[in-house]
């Protein structure tokens, strides 16, 4: 090609010159240094410095370690929270299948809305420090827990030898399985299998909140699982030590009954409590009676209710017993003024209707069933008992097919079982929310025989305890059934969809339970347990009552119109509820309001409780009152953001935390902020003091919160002691309060 | 080797005695680096400054070492200005003074902030409302100031002015030194100013909130007058200390009592204005928000008496004392009116960071108090061992007390 | 602050803030820059030691800044402002075009003594104030050499630095430098010119200058006898109050005469210093 | 002279909705979901071990405020601080680069974590001590970092953060509203996190300058105030009581408490 020879002689100059430079000699060190020093000087009128500069400020903020949240498609998901008996409803937001965010859903009939703390935590728990992966054997070495891998198998077959060694012999000992959340599918399997076995007990502790309704089912001579609460109806609500606003029943209905009638005056909450607790903090009146003296309030209330005629008919001997009780007595015993006894009597017969709820402290325990008589006693006398009214009699929910018609175990309630005389014990740690001290568990195991299994899928709170864990999958990991609530009014029925595929040496309760009926020739159902929850699924949908809440649309469907049994499990895999229909047809008689105590007995056990014990009081001036919140005070993991309401705010009292009256502070010259010594006839705590002039002076207040583990986990697994350790737990199974002495460290 | 370094004409302790002396500080300086390293390397926490207590013993120390140090640029303004020359037998000691005091102070800030590598941030993208970015610029660039009147100093070292081009450097920089002591001013009178106004201007924080006077709130003119009445007495403190350690008569007399009636006089001026300034903010500014003197001065152990201390036993009586010619005359009266003084201004910094954050501003906050870990104790002690070396190798091998070897011939 | 940087935000309060910091910058900069920009331009000129000089002499005492004519009598009281270079000196020039130094001086008469305190003063030479000489040798270059004075200072040098032969000298810059136990010191050149030939203490000279007549100015050296001698007590003078310093009780004199090698004798003073005080170096 | 009155806001041009809050203390029951579900949204870190309720990162703090009196007479009121996104952002002024902005969009106060450097004026400068600061580097349990949302990045140690009305959230409200070719967002498009999960809906939270929204009008019930709001910093939130003695434990105001007393 030939270029025009202007053209080539640009290019051959070009060339020439650009050779000029490279060739040149010249072109030193100094120059290099000109070359770049004028580089960088011109450098500052270009882009380049200030985009550098800007890259780095975004590096400074984009460290390695700091997470990056996943992206994908977001979309929600519906299902049952199931870390305690409650059985909320829950929304899940879910980016790419991974839950992010839960959420009560608004309108739902169980819930409408309401969530708990630790349920908008429930996604985390799948990532839970102290979640366990395998089967582990636990060794305590002084309080220190080190764990090993071990095989399931190994630990089926010490619990089939175990069996067949009581079975053989003319043993008393008994194999046992403790449910804290009786009624489920899984609850069925525990009785079914222990009916199948020698000396097979099924136990409950009542944490759930049915050993609170104990004095009811003593008047009514009626089984409190087919009893709810009418709360939406109350105008006035009397909480006799009922935590309320602390994660009461189904935390939601309280919580609707606050949004729909606060300011409208419609709803009125009566706290009788003797700690200024959370739920007589929001309460409209705070009734602050002298630590074991409630039930005497409620006779004096009853005294009222009945001398000035607001009480229809009165057996007469019932009304010998509160005529003692005037309120100037009832004044004297409880510390409360005689006005505000007779004014509370009042608006409870005027501001109606009013409902009297006897609440178990979550980590103080349950009353004892002479102090629930009377509390109780006071619905009676206030007809509050029957269809429609404050409490309503509700269907019982059926079993799945394959345990109807079967031989189950009974019921056996903790309190009920003969001291030292469980040889194995399957706890199903399945957390009702509420405390249990293990010294109430301890007491009846055989000592340094007893082989305890746990089926948790953590390793804290009683955990720490057993011998063998088989972890179980958690909460949204596998399908559970919900069966109500016990405050709820109807019966009710859910399904708690899995939402995260459990890791592989996880065991379903179930299948371990069918491992044990394998090895040991027990008869079991050979469903999955979702399919025998599917069963139970199926016999509700037979009985064609009720409705079933849709939370996808909201909608509310009677149960006769669905037509199969499989687009009814289809609703309840996507969250639905099945709502039973109320009871009217069945009239509830009040047997004795004296239960089955008898008036001589009770009365001298209410004298007894209300005595001070001067004696005593000498050795141990204080009291010692355990507290706590519902769901932080069991023994199961909680998330790690509940640490915004322990750790990180002043709002909850974290464990060992002591609430001390200032003056009662000083009379032992302790110091705020510096530890304390309590000492009880149980043993020593050492708690961190906290002035408070809002507790009653003489007494110790002291929170048991969540551990550390059981937050964030911890590196070194150790059985802490806590209030519960030091409290003194009587034979009735409650622990309310602990004569206990206070000293600096 | 040694004696070849100092200055030409005065002794100097033994260069084994020296070392000696030194060893304490540099272990303090270690174990100040150490927790340095504790704080960048795993972050604040480390202190006990929280989310209200956000400042703590650090900002406190960059207060008062700040108005402290302000001796240097007040100093260089009466010289190199006002030609006040009876100063410049001070005026390198106190330029050395001046640039520990803002040295340490930005590097106790560089430790206190959460993000050091994000510092330069301010400079780029500043908030002209925020008197922190204006007090970020004037310390750069002061200290930057101080770095150039510092090199000449540095340059007089004996050997290294044997290389004529730095002794022609530094003498055409003294030339210059006006200008630099004129910016010098300037610039430090906006960030001591803006010192004081970044409590000042806090309206959600009652007991440090003032009236605005001209564009500024009225802590700002405080505190730069406090500084440059504090500056002098601090630099009559600190040579009349250094004087007592080395054994030697450093300055004549006149000049400390130069130094106390500056100091004395504007002193006076202060406590003046501050007093009038106090009682309209307890009586007007701070009521109108529904804050009493109560609410300020009612936790113990912050009582009123904090304030009359302030005002009247640290500012008043310093102040009559310094002015007084009588007084002044007797070296124990000058040095004890210069401490006072300086007392008084370390506790008004205190006052305006500690006081302020300690009372509680919402109606149910609780009234907190701090104590610093051992990290900032380490580090707050670690400013100061940098500031004994960075003087006492100053004070070694350069000539800062013109007048020195006069004053200590027989 | 620029406005290219993303938040840039264009109000007065914000243009002013940065304005004014900006502005103060540049003038910190601008002195820095002219500061090194006047440096260059004496290094280009090649007045460095002219300048070094001169900001060692800012470093004295008025004590050490006394006008020749102070010592001499014709004043009372004046100091130099003019680096110890009478050349330059307006005053000087003025006093010598009217010849009254010569007419004063000739007028208080000398005694021709060539001797103080038994300090050898010849006259036939001319003395700078760094104590150094000047004499016109034979083949008409500058013979230089340290006065006697100076000697008994320095005694016996261990190290004397002279240097190279055809290096350029200026007048108060350095000429070679002395070293003495733990005392060293430079010592200033009297005169310009180029270094020919180098001697030593025995020779009784240092160094030989290249002689240009036409273009040595010695206006500003020591000449006449008076006036020398008048300078002589006064250095003897300073020489006390720099050994005073150190409070070392330093015996000067043996028998009236000033001891032949001074740190010898008095090996505990601070002969630095005093080298410093003497030598004209702070 | 008063100057807080003469800081000019920005807002004042806007016709931008102006996002506001009343919180009903007579429904608040201090159940905490609100710290929760607050801390799941904006992605908080947990508690390290050290961590107290000084140094914690809880964007909505809850207090119980009691009312003074000893056993027995003791009430309390829960109330829950955070940012109160103020018009005359106090912390919006102190700022020395810039990481707090009044965001004319939506009134928000943004904290800007990427161009904060900690030095904690901010601190010092908010009355309500809503503002906290990452004490510590964010650490997850070992797989919770799946769990984060992926419309907040997590911030690192040593910057300050707060509350922002959940601004993912107004983002993610107005993304969607665009792709139905809208510009403005209906009143429940956009809802906080804490108002979303209070069971007794004690949390209203809408547009201060549409007249009809359920919080403008519940901001015009004379029981609806602010707290400290008298320092003038003109919060956005607001809390409402009809109790007297919470109205005055809450925002004690001693000045009207003296005129009261003058009064009557």
């Amino acid at each position: 090609m030939d270029l025009p020879s202007d053209v080539s002689d640009v290019i051959s100059n070009r060339i020439e010159y650009g050779e000029a430079i490279i060739m040149s000699k010249t072109f030193n060190r100094r120059d290099i240094i000109k070359l770049v020093g004028g580089g960088l000087a011109g450098m500052v009128f270009t882009p380049i410095p200030w985009k550098l500069l800007d890259d780095i400020s975004i590096w400074t903020q984009n460290w390695s370690w700091i997470p990056v949240p996943p992206k994908g498609e977001i979309n929600s998901k519906y299902s049952i929270c199931t870390i305690c008996t409650a059985g909320c409803g829950i929304r899940a937001r879910c980016v790419a299948g991974q839950p992010v965010s839960l959420w009560g859903i608004k309108d739902h009939p169980v819930n409408d809305g309401a969530l708990c703390p630790l349920g908008f935590g429930g996604h985390h728990l799948a990532y839970h420090p102290a979640r366990l992966r395998h089967p582990v054997k636990l060794v305590n070495d002084n309080n220190t827990i080190t764990t090993t891998e071990a095989d399931r198998d190994d630990i089926i077959s010490i619990i089939a030898d175990t069996i067949a060694n009581i079975g053989s012999g003319r043993s008393n000992e008994i194999v046992a399985a403790l449910d804290n959340r009786p009624g489920r599918t899984v609850s069925f399997a525990y009785r079914k299998l222990l009916a199948e076995i020698p000396n097979g007990m099924y136990v409950t502790t009542g944490s759930n909140g049915t050993d609170s309704m104990e004095g009811f089912s003593e008047i009514t001579g009626e089984n409190v699982n087919t009893f709810g609460f009418n709360i939406e109806k109350a105008k006035t609500i009397v909480s006799f030590g009922a935590p309320l606003m602390e994660g009461w029943g189904i935390p939601g209905r309280v919580y609707g009954a606050m949004k729909n009638g606060i300011h409208d005056k419609q709803f009125k909450l009566i706290q009788v409590e003797p700690r200024f607790s959370h739920s007589a903090s929001v309460a409209d009146q705070w009734i602050p009676v002298t630590p074991g003296t409630e039930a005497i309030f409620a006779l004096g209330i009853a005294h009222v209710l009945i001398k000035q005629n607001f009480v229809e008919e009165v057996d007469e001997s019932y009304k010998n017993l509160v005529a003692e009780y005037t309120p100037q007595r009832v004044s004297d015993i409880t510390g409360i003024r005689r006005e505000l006894i007779v004014d509370t009597a009042r608006s409870l017969a005027t501001n109606g209707p009013a409902l009297i709820l006897c609440g178990r402290e979550p980590a103080g325990g349950p009353f004892s069933r002479e102090e629930q008589i009377p509390i109780w006693g006071l619905n009676s006398l206030l007809g509050n008992i029957g269809p429609d009214k404050m409490i309503v009699p509700r269907n019982p929910v059926p079993a799945g097919k394959s345990f109807q018609d079967t031989e189950l175990a009974t019921v056996t309630k903790l309190s009920d079982v003969p001291d030292k005389s469980i040889r194995v014990l399957i706890i199903d740690e399945s957390e009702s929310g509420n405390a249990i001290p293990w010294q109430l568990i301890e007491r009846k195991l055989v000592p340094d025989k007893a082989f305890v299994v746990s089926l948790s899928p953590y390793l804290v709170g009683m955990t720490k305890r057993a011998h063998y864990v088989v972890p179980a999958p958690t909460h949204l990991e596998s399908y559970q059934d919900i069966p109500p609530s016990f405050d709820a009014r109807t019966a009710t029925y859910a399904v708690s969809a899995p939402m995260y595929t459990p890791p592989d040496k996880v065991t379903e309760p179930v299948e371990f339970l069918k491992l044990i009926a394998e090895k040991t020739g027990s008869d079991m159902p050979t469903g999955s347990y979702t399919d025998l929850i599917r069963e139970r699924a199926g016999e509700i949908h037979k009985k064609n009552r009720g409705w079933v809440y849709n939370p996808t649309n909201g909608r509310i469907t009677e149960t006769a119109d669905i037509l199969s049994e499989r687009q009814f499990w289809g609703l309840l895999n996507d969250g639905g509820y099945w709502i039973d229909e109320p009871v009217n047809d069945t009239q509830v008689t009040v047997k004795s309001l004296f239960g089955s105590v008898g008036k001589e007995k009770l009365k001298s056990k209410l004298d007894d409780i209300s005595r001070p014990n001067l004696a005593l009081q000498v050795k141990y001036p204080v009291m010692l009152v355990p507290f706590g919140w519902r769901g932080v005070v069991d023994s199961g993991p909680v998330t790690p953001l509940i640490s915004k309401l322990y750790q990180e705010s002043e709002f909850r009292q974290g464990t060992n935390r002591a609430l001390i009256h200032p003056d009662t502070g000083s009379l032992y010259r302790l110091r705020k902020d510096r530890p304390a010594k309590i000492i009880t006839e149980a043993g020593e705590l050492t708690v961190r003091v906290e002035f408070n002039d809002s507790i009653r002076p003489g007494v110790v207040h002291v929170a048991l919160g969540p551990d550390q583990d059981r937050i964030t986990g911890v590196k070194e697994v150790k059985i802490k002691e806590n209030v519960l350790s030091v409290s003194a737990v009587n034979g009735h199974g409650t622990w309310r309060s602990t004569p206990a002495r206070i000293q600096t460290v | 080797m040694d004696k070849q370094l100092q200055v030409r004409g005065t002794t100097r302790m033994e260069f084994r005695k020296f070392i000696t002396y030194l060893i304490p500080w540099f272990i303090v300086l270690g174990i100040g680096l150490y927790a340095m390293y504790l704080v960048f390397r795993y972050g604040l926490n480390h202190t006990n400054m929280d989310n209200r207590f956000a400042f703590g013993l650090w900002i406190y120390f960059d207060l008062a070492i700040i108005a402290l140090g302000a001796g240097a640029f007040f100093t260089g303004l009466l010289l190199y200005v006002f030609k006040r020359e009876e100063f410049k037998s001070v005026i390198n000691s106190a330029v050395i003074i001046g640039f520990i005091c803002y040295s340490g102070a930005i590097a106790a800030l560089v430790v206190d902030v959460g993000q050091p590598l994000r510092a330069w941030f301010t400079l780029y993208r500043p908030n002209a409302h925020s008197m922190l970015a204006e007090v970020t610029f004037c310390l750069t660039l002061y200290l930057a100031v101080l770095a150039v009147e510092y090199v000449p100093i540095v340059l007089k070292n004996r050997k290294l002015k044997q290389i004529p081009s730095f002794l022609v450097f530094e003498f055409k920089l003294h030339k210059f030194m006006p200008i630099l002591a004129g910016i010098g001013a300037l610039l430090s009178f906006f960030h001591q100013g803006s010192l004081g106004g970044m409590f000042g201007v806090l309206n959600g924080q009652p007991f440090s909130f003032r009236e605005t006077v001209l564009v500024f709130p009225s802590t700002f003119f405080l505190f730069i007058l406090s500084a440059i009445a504090a500056g002098p007495s601090f630099i009559m403190l600190t040579t009349w200390l250094v004087s007592k350690i080395s054994g030697k008569k450093l300055v004549t007399k006149n000049v400390f009592m130069s130094l106390g009636k500056i100091s004395g006089i504007l002193l006076l001026v202060y406590v003046l204005f501050k007093s009038i300034d106090s009682l309209y903010w307890l009586n007007k500014t701070s009521p109108a928000v529904g804050f009493t003197v109560a609410d300020h001065y009612g936790y113990a152990p912050f009582g009123i008496w904090i304030l009359l201390l302030e005002v009247i036993v640290l500012g008043l009586i310093p102040a009559l004392i310094l002015i007084n010619k009588k007084f002044r005359e007797k070296m124990h009266w000058l040095l004890t009116g210069a401490f006072l003084a300086c007392a008084g201004i370390a506790l008004n910094r205190f006052v305006t960071t500690i006081q302020t954050l300690s009372l509680p501003t919402l109606p149910f906050a609780d009234f907190l108090t701090y104590s610093p870990t051992w990290e900032e104790v380490a580090i707050f002690l670690m400013v100061i061992a940098y500031g004994v070396i960075v003087y006492s190798f100053s004070f070694r091998y350069l000539p800062l007390f013109p007048q020195e070897r006069e004053l200590n011939s027989k | 602050m620029f406005p290219w940087v993303h938040e840039f935000r264009p109000e007065l309060g914000h243009l002013i803030f940065t304005g004014g910091f900006a502005m103060v910058f540049v003038i910190v900069m601008t002195t820095i820059v002219i500061v090194f920009k006047k440096v260059y331009e004496i290094y280009k000129q090649r007045a460095v030691e002219k300048i070094a000089w001169q900001a060692a002499f800012e470093d004295f005492p008025t004590f050490n800044k006394r006008c020749r004519y102070e010592i001499s009598g014709l004043f009372n009281e004046r100091t130099c402002n003019n680096y110890f270079d009478c050349r330059e000196c307006a005053v000087n020039k003025q006093l010598l075009e009217k010849g009254i130094p010569e007419k004063a001086l000739a007028a208080a008469g000398d005694d021709g003594n060539t001797e103080i305190f038994g300090l050898n003063i010849p006259l036939d030479r001319m003395y700078h104030r760094g104590h150094t000489w000047v004499k016109q040798d034979e083949d008409g270059n500058y013979l230089v050499g340290l006065d006697d004075f100076g000697k008994r200072l320095i005694g016996k040098p261990e190290n004397i630095e002279l240097p190279e032969i055809g290096s350029k000298l200026h007048a108060n810059g350095t000429a070679w430098k002395v070293k003495r136990g733990k005392a060293d010191t430079r010592i200033l050149s009297p005169i310009d010119g180029e270094v020919i030939e180098t001697g030593d203490p025995e020779k009784g000279w240092y160094l030989k200058i290249k002689s240009e007549p036409d273009n040595v100015d010695t206006s500003h050296l020591l000449k006449h006898g008076k006036e020398i001698k008048a300078w002589f007590m006064k250095e003897l003078e300073r020489l006390q109050f720099a050994l005073a310093t150190d409070g070392v009780g330093a015996s000067l004199a043996d028998g009236g005469v000033l001891i032949d090698d001074l740190p010898k004798s008095n090996p505990d003073a601070d002969w630095d210093g005093v080298y410093g005080e003497i030598f004209l170096e702070p | 002279m008063d100057t807080r009155k003469k800081i000019k806001t920005d807002n004042n041009k806007t016709k931008h909705p102006q996002y506001g809050m009343v919180v009903d203390l007579d429904k608040c029951t201090g159940c905490g979901a609100c710290s929760v579900a607050c801390a799941v949204e904006n992605n908080q870190q947990p508690a390290t071990p050290d961590m107290c309720s000084r140094t914690g990162n809880t964007w909505r703090m809850m207090y119980k405020v009691k009312n003074g009196e000893p056993f027995p007479d003791t009430k309390a009121v829960f109330v829950p601080m955070f940012c109160q996104q103020c018009d005359d952002p106090p912390c919006k002024y102190v700022c020395p680069q810039n990481a707090v902005e009044l965001d004319p969009m939506t009134g928000i106060v943004a904290q800007i974590p990427e161009r904060c450097f900690g030095c904690r004026y901010c601190h010092a400068a908010c009355p309500y001590e809503a503002r906290y600061f990452n004490w510590w580097d964010p650490k997850w349990p070992e797989g919770m970092e799946k769990t984060l949302n992926p419309d907040v990045s997590p911030r690192m140690r040593g910057v300050v953060e707060k509350c922002n009305f959940c601004h993912g959230r107004w983002q993610s409200a107005r993304a969607k509203a665009a792709a139905e070719g809208r510009r403005e967002l209906r009143e429940d498009e956009y809802k906080t996190a804490c108002q979303e999960s209070c069971p007794t809906e004690a949390i209203t939270f809408g547009d201060l300058r549409d007249p009809d929204s359920k919080v403008s009008k519940l901001v015009k019930d004379p029981d609806t105030f602010t707290i400290l709001g008298r320092l003038g910093t003109k919060p956005k939130v607001f809390y409402r009581t009809t109790r007297s003695w919470v109205r005055r434990t809450v925002d004690r105001d001693i000045y009207s408490e003296n005129k009261e007393k003058v009064h009557g």
